[in-house]
């Protein structure tokens, strides 16, 4: 015991055990219905805590149960099992349809964000109606990105916490398929051939994407 | 043009009535690269592998279709038309060696970049649709404790907010009967019994502030209060005969005697 | 075997396993808005199943979690654990004015207490509202004082401990006094008629009410 004193800190501003510690998350998580990142737990709880490793253990307790912990890009959230759906759909609110157009702008800002309205357009062939856009941002899917460094520095769109929250993706990584779209070169901002000019907002493009995507 | 025609001419009859039924629907298209994407199906191939040069026919023969059905088409597709011949021309014509500009083959697989990538997004966006969805499929709390809700509200006030507020209302509540102080008051009736026991010591003239008590005299409330309470008092006395009163003038002192007798 | 013959329905519409009944009345319960009560879980469960049972083994398996399963009248719903409440307390404090009918009626229990509701509604002249002072108990701003000895024995109000460390003062005597009011320009907005020979009773009133907080 007197060879190996415990240091007073840890006497002092003893963290309570991980066992509580889990229970905290798990009481916070519960009370949520917004996915709560590890900062905002690591405010609430004692001093001491380590949120993220009571949430490896949660996580693992609720595997298999009708409700399960799940990652929603920093943040952490307890959703129903999507097997246990079929249940729950008198919850359900019915949701306003959306275009063909605002699902497929959707779908381009999500595999190709950061990504500007000119971008978008080139993708679809036809100009993108701000009705469209309005719509996603209304229901807090997209949002503004930081702005492109060409000429006229257009706004980039990205997708959001909502977003991913909304499709059960942990992040913009998860997407499906994105994996083979990028190896298929069909995430690229290919230029027409012989416009130089394209040529500079491909490489922002592209390494705007693979930084968002790195991290 | 009639160059275009005679392409037009080549196409199978299937195809024709194919491009026909497309314009009953060209509301339904979301821009040419849409209506090509469309187009390029007829042709069954990998759209990698697709006949550029044969999709700018099925083009051209939905755009005269369109024509002489007199329907309106929009400019962005009299635009691509426009650029799918002038490929075509130059896919059919042997390379200008002169030209240093992209060559129709790169511009062909351009295109067919294009329609693949508006393809592969089409996919993705029907498979993010598929996923199981917030609300739908998957559910959040239905009776979040959120911490919002337990927001706590802190009402603040300072000293002067205070001191405002009963300003306020004293300044408004002049006119309001005051409380009465019980310790500033003599009653007639405790004047009344006072006097019934001094009245015996009351043998010559004697003002009536002398019979005030002690401690009645210096406090200006308590001084009106007893000096009315008093003088209510010997009236009374007066009235059973018990006193005389008499006051030289108006407001010179009153004074009071025992009435001999009583 | 003829003794108990297992029933024909059993056989065809066999309900799921324990475990997976669990899991649906887990999922349900978390979801639902409202406590869900035995009838509404067998009317959302496939047939045949057993809600009363599963609660009981949910019931069992959030002991001592930072969520229980609780019973509402007839009804079942899952509730933080009282003991982590104060989790869930963000400290997101708003502040607001106190309303007008409060601060005032907080200033007559200051300067006139101990003081009865009736009192404080004849000083006003007009109703005190049962919120206005819940509210200000709630703050923990007023007390309850010694009922007065007078008929209905009505409960009066005095100023707390809290009040004065709020406001700055050492006790109610320092309280700034109408003089003082008047002095610092807070009774003066308004002459009124008579006001000369109210002076004196203002004088009174000082003295009065320096009486008051003598006891």
């Amino acid at each position: 015991m007197t060879d190996t004193p415990e240091p007073i800190e840890k006497t002092l501003f003893e963290a309570p055990p991980m066992g509580e510690q889990e229970r905290m998350v798990e009481a916070i998580l519960f009370a949520s219905a917004d996915p709560v990142t590890v900062s905002e737990l690591q405010a609430r709880m004692p001093h001491g805590c380590d949120p993220a490793e009571a949430l490896v253990h949660l996580r693992k307790r609720y595997e298999g149960r009708g409700v399960h912990l799940v990652r929603v890009g920093d943040a952490h959230a307890f959703r129903t099992a999507a097997d246990l759906g079929h249940l729950l759909q008198k919850e359900t609110v019915e949701q306003r349809k959306l275009s063909r157009a605002a699902i497929e702008t959707l779908a381009i800002v999500a595999y190709h964000q950061p990504v500007t309205r000119a971008e978008i357009e080139e993708i679809r062939g036809v100009a993108v109606s701000r009705g469209t856009i309005d719509q996603l941002l209304e229901l807090d899917w997209i949002r503004l990105g930081r702005r492109r460094m060409t000429p006229g520095r257009p706004v980039t769109f990205v997708v959001t916490e909502h977003f991913l929250d909304h499709f059960g993706l942990e992040s913009a990584r998860d997407l499906p398929g994105l994996k083979e779209l990028r190896a298929a070169g069909l995430l690229d901002n290919r230029p027409l051939p012989g416009s130089m000019q394209k040529q500079d907002d491909e490489d922002e493009a592209t390494t705007g994407q693979s930084e968002l995507f790195e991290d | 043009m009639s160059d275009d025609w005679s392409e037009a001419e080549r196409l199978t009859p299937a195809e024709r009535l194919a491009s026909e039924a497309l314009i009953v629907d060209v509301d339904g298209f979301e821009g040419p690269l849409d209506l090509l994407l469309t187009l390029s199906r007829t042709q069954k191939v990998d759209l990698r592998r697709i006949s550029v040069l044969e999709l700018a026919n099925q083009y051209m023969v939905f755009v005269e279709r369109a024509r002489a059905l007199r329907i309106e088409l929009a400019a962005d597709y009299l635009v691509m038309a426009a650029w799918l011949a002038f490929l075509k021309s130059r896919l059919l014509l042997p390379p200008d060696p002169g030209d240093d500009g992209p060559s129709a083959e790169e511009l062909a697989a351009h295109l067919a970049f294009q329609l693949e990538r508006l393809e592969a997004m089409r996919e993705a966006a029907a498979r993010l649709m598929a996923r199981d969805q917030l609300g739908r499929d998957i559910f959040a709390r239905g009776v979040p404790e959120d911490v919002t809700r337990h927001r706590t509200v802190t009402y603040t006030a300072t000293l002067i907010d205070l001191m405002r507020a009963y300003a306020r209302i004293r300044t408004k509540d002049e006119f309001r009967p005051f409380v009465m102080d019980r310790d500033h008051v003599f009653t007639m009736e405790q004047a009344l019994d006072r006097m019934r026991g001094l009245i015996g010591y009351a043998g010559d003239w004697a003002d009536l502030t002398s019979f005030l008590p002690e401690g009645w005299d210096v406090n200006p409330m308590r001084r009106r209060s007893s000096t009315a309470a008093h003088f209510a008092a010997i009236l009374e006395l007066a009235k059973r005969g018990q006193v005389e009163l008499r006051q030289g003038e108006t407001f010179s002192p009153i004074q009071l005697r025992r009435r001999d007798g009583a």
